[in-house]
């Protein structure tokens, strides 16, 4: 699988391009590949057209705002809302109501916290811990 | 229309395609993976199943030579049938009965 | 007189919950929120586990179309480890997946009757339904999450019995999957209640990116069989398709394929009989581990569905991202729907073929 | 009328049968489940089914919305239990139909005074439904007045047939209207409004509209059974209004609501037309009148 790197100031522009030229957009993947020293996200647009595809890549770190492609492709969503609610990237235009309904408590379950591991994140509940007596 | 109206006459004299469960057993099909079984005395409790079971109903423990599965949350793939070296693990045709209390199915040797 | 209507999350025509918020004219929907979502179940966060355990897991995204979901998410691996399958397992997976889709369609089929209130189509249609069943119970050993594939190939054979039985219930639901496609296609009131309703132009269905059946009634010819994965090319697939768009359309697409299916099952078993056993399935070391990330698309029952699988060296995946087919399709509603009658809004709900489980995973 | 014995007897039987009447309309709401099945190719339910439901209602938690709810419930059970009452003391056919339309419009009243959506679409599909079956119930017993000459069920004897053969037509093609089957199960369209006018009911008052339901079904049997004079062929017509009708319900989608209104005003409404004008002494003078200048002019 080859992927185009690009810049997600491009991004837009490049969506209309691609949309002109008939490619449907498939699908949208954010990865979180951050380590304990940086914080990095890939989001992934995958396209087909017929028997083709192409995949462009954008990197990001997952804080500053996010160009949404909605006004290229209507089908992108549920997929950007995804984005926003799987990993906590802000991508413009989402607002507060969101269409995937996850518990309150669970916020960005596919984010990695820095220097945090997956297994150690499980959300922590206040335990009424009997004190013992002195 | 006039299909369906023949198909419901016609279905008056035939006899019914559902069973009165559960007082009808259900069939189920030769080699079906119905309940997970254990071969008790073949075990060597190494914990290959339990490692493998992608919904975690298995556990093993060699020191008290114990294997428990719970069947509610088995989810009848057969991996730990695959990767069992002794070949003591197999599956009834027959499925799981509907029950009033959740029970595990235990094995000591 | 301008009402708003609550459909759903839990309503009597959906089995799965999503929730439609109508802006009703009297009885002419004029517009609707669409909300998904009410059964999320962070698979997506589980599959980041061992990619073996995964092809277990990754069958219970869904119940109707589980067997698509194993097969590309299985390509996907493949593709990474660069491994290449027997030709006896592609066979098989040729034959699971079609008889998959001949169980889906015939479930939808029936479900459409319900919709329209029509419950003697409906049971028909899912008793036949019951003869496939027992055929993928018979072949797999399961009835729903048939655990069949593993990366490298099939876990189970198709014998010479089994080959039997296949031929003989596929002649048998052709059969009555002609009683149904009368019913279906002729029937006067399924005609009045269906016809030129819930229309989905060329244009709109591109522009929203749907795929399947859905795309495929209005115009869009476009199948992923078509791309040549596992052994369609060998069997002369060709996608079917309608021009007009409405409901009746859709389930038209639907039993056609159906016949289709019939066909390139009872071909590919010909080809199982002719070309006799051989390897079912690649062994792989235990050391043997993907590296790298794939893209995959399949042709599931409702539609395209995308498997991406990213790894990096360990025996746990980094990334399973997969976006099914309902994920496209159900954006279509609002373009489908204002308009249309109350009535009409079930109807069109069950054409599309949701899968919200799917959907949220 | 001498004998205080025959009295007695006369007074007692339709009480009887007045108590009776909801074992009888359960057993046949019976009957419809289990021959419903079947047709389905399913074994159903047991015929003892009904009631086992409305045991179960009673032992449920009754949650109301509104107060006024259960008035309506209980006028809808009662209007019914009063429009039979008079069907079997022989009363007014046309208090009848009254009675029955009061029933209908207490649960379309019931529907409206909860802040429902679904029971609100549902109270009015089932206004629909009641502006297109009580025309042509109105008609029948209109066409059968004009043949005995009087409104009472207990003065209807002898063989109404063949003049009336229109307006028995006409009571069939509505029949699916009022027993909530399809084409026409609108109002209960459960796929579209989950139970329309019955959707915010619940426990014993449900139990309440169930028992008047079954009670309706038996008196709209029971109207079409004053078409003939024969009691084996008043209990033929009973079952075979039934099974037809069911076997309708089998073989056919449900068609919305303009459907109703286009069927039920354009071919049932003329039909019924048809049936006064056929059992009208003005009808039978016209044709005289014709076979006399045709002879002539012959």
């Amino acid at each position: 699988m080859r992927t185009e790197e690009t810049k997600k100031e491009n991004l837009v522009a490049q969506a209309y391009e691609m949309k002109k030229e008939g490619w449907r957009l498939v699908c949208i993947t954010g990865t979180d590949l951050s380590t304990d020293s940086e914080q990095k996200m890939e989001v992934l647009y995958h396209f087909a057209r017929e028997n083709e595809v192409r995949h462009l890549r954008v990197e990001t770190d997952g804080t500053e705002n996010y160009p949404s492609i909605l006004s290229a492709y209507a089908n992108a969503l549920f997929l950007e809302n995804e984005l926003k609610e799987m990993l906590g990237i802000p991508v413009d235009g989402i607002k507060g109501e969101l269409l995937l309904r996850l518990e309150d408590e669970v916020k960005a379950p596919l984010k990695r916290l820095r220097g945090v591991s997956y297994e150690t994140r499980e959300i922590k509940v206040e335990k009424n811990a009997e004190v013992a007596p002195q | 229309m006039l299909t369906m109206l023949k198909n419901a006459i016609l279905n008056l004299v035939k006899p019914s395609a559902t069973i009165n469960y559960p007082f009808t057993p259900i069939p189920s099909a030769k080699e079906a993976r119905g309940a997970l079984k254990i071969d008790g005395p073949l075990c060597i409790f190494c914990g290959l199943c339990s490692k493998a079971c992608p919904a975690q109903a298995i556990q093993v423990s060699r020191a008290d030579k114990h294997w428990e599965v719970d069947p509610y949350q088995c989810v009848n793939c057969g991996a730990c049938v695959d990767v069992c070296p002794k070949k003591c693990l197999g599956f009834e045709e027959k499925y799981t009965a509907a029950a009033q209390k959740k029970s595990n199915v235990e094995f000591n040797g | 007189m301008k009402t708003v209507i609550p459909f759903g999350p839990q309503h009597p025509v959906l089995p799965e919950p999503f929730h439609v918020k109508l802006h009703m004219e009297g009885e002419t929907i004029e517009g609707l929120d669409l909300q998904v979502g009410y059964c999320h179940r962070g698979l997506e966060r589980i599959f980041q586990t061992d990619y073996k355990k995964v092809t277990f897991l990754i069958e219970r995204i869904c119940g109707i179309c589980s067997f698509l979901h194993t097969l590309g998410y299985v390509r996907a691996v493949e593709e990474i480890m660069e491994l290449t399958v027997p030709r006896r397992a592609l066979i098989i997976r040729t034959i699971m997946a079609e008889l998959e889709r001949i169980h889906s369609h015939l479930l939808i089929i029936g479900l459409y009757g319900d919709a329209l209130g029509y419950e003697n189509y409906f049971m028909q249609s899912w008793r036949d339904r019951e003869l496939v069943m027992e055929l993928l119970e018979y072949i797999s050993g399961n009835r729903v999450n048939y655990a069949m594939n593993q990366v490298g190939g099939v876990r189970r054979d198709l014998d010479e019995d089994r080959v039997k039985a296949a031929h003989k219930a596929i002649d048998e639901l052709e059969k009555r999957t002609g009683d149904i496609s009368k019913v279906l296609l002729n029937d006067v009131s399924i005609k009045l209640r269906t016809q030129g309703i819930a229309k989905l132009s060329k244009e709109d269905a591109i522009a929203l990116g749907t795929v399947g059946p859905v795309a495929r009634a209005s115009g869009v010819a476009y199948d992923v069989r078509n791309t040549g994965y596992l052994i369609y090319p060998e069997l002369n697939f060709k996608p079917i398709w309608e021009t007009a768009g409405d409901n009746y359309a859709r389930m038209q697409v639907r039993i056609r394929e159906l016949f289709e299916s019939y066909r390139m099952v009872r071909e590919a078993l010909k080809l199982l009989e002719t070309e006799g056993s051989g390897e079912i399935m690649l062994a792989i070391k235990p050391n043997q581990r993907p590296n790298g990330q794939a893209f995959v698309r399949t042709e599931a029952p409702r539609g395209e569905c995308f498997h991406y699988v990213k790894a990096n060296g360990t025996p746990d995946l980094e990334r399973v991202r997969v976006r099914t087919p309902t994920y496209a399709n159900i954006y279509a509603l609002t373009k489908m729907l204002p308009g249309a009658d109350l009535a009409d809004l079930p109807v069109a709900v069950v054409t599309i073929d949701p899968c919200l489980s799917c959907t949220d995973r | 009328m001498s004998c205080p014995m025959s009295i007695c007897a006369s007074a007692a039987l339709p009480a009887i049968l007045l108590l009776l009447s909801p074992l009888f309309g359960g057993l046949l709401a019976g009957v419809d489940r289990k021959l419903t099945a079947r047709m389905q190719n399913r074994k159903g339910p047991p015929l003892t089914q009904p009631f086992w439901d409305i045991f179960k209602l009673l032992g449920k938690q009754s949650m109301v919305s509104n107060p006024a709810q259960i008035l309506f419930a209980i006028g809808y059970l009662g209007f019914m239990i009063l429009a039979l009452g008079v069907f079997f003391w022989g009363g007014d056919l046309l208090a009848i139909v009254f009675l029955t339309t009061f029933a209908s419009v207490c649960l379309v009243l019931g529907a409206f005074s909860v802040r429902s959506p679904y029971a609100y679409i549902g109270g009015q599909r089932e206004l629909l439904q009641l502006a297109s079956f009580e025309p042509v119930l109105i008609a029948a017993v209109a066409a059968i007045y004009l043949k005995t000459n009087t409104f009472l069920v207990s003065g209807i004897h002898g063989g109404l047939m063949p003049y009336l053969i229109p307006s028995l037509l006409a009571l069939w093609m509505v029949l699916p209207i009022k027993m909530r089957k399809s084409p026409f199960d609108i109002a209960t369209a459960h796929q579209e409004v989950v139970k329309g006018p019955f959707t915010e009911y619940s426990g014993a008052y449900y139990a309440v509209i169930l028992v008047g339901e079954w009670l309706e079904l038996l008196l709209v049997l029971l109207i079409i059974t004053l078409f003939v004079a024969n009691p084996w062929l008043k209990v033929l017509i009973f079952v075979g209004s039934l099974v037809g009708e069911l076997l309708l319900d089998n073989a056919c989608a449900r068609l919305n609501w303009k459907w109703l209104l286009r069927y039920s005003w354009a071919i049932a409404l003329p039909m019924a037309v048809i049936g006064i004008m056929v059992s009208s002494d003005v009808f039978r003078a016209l044709i005289n009148a014709l076979s006399a200048y045709i002879y002539i002019g012959g």
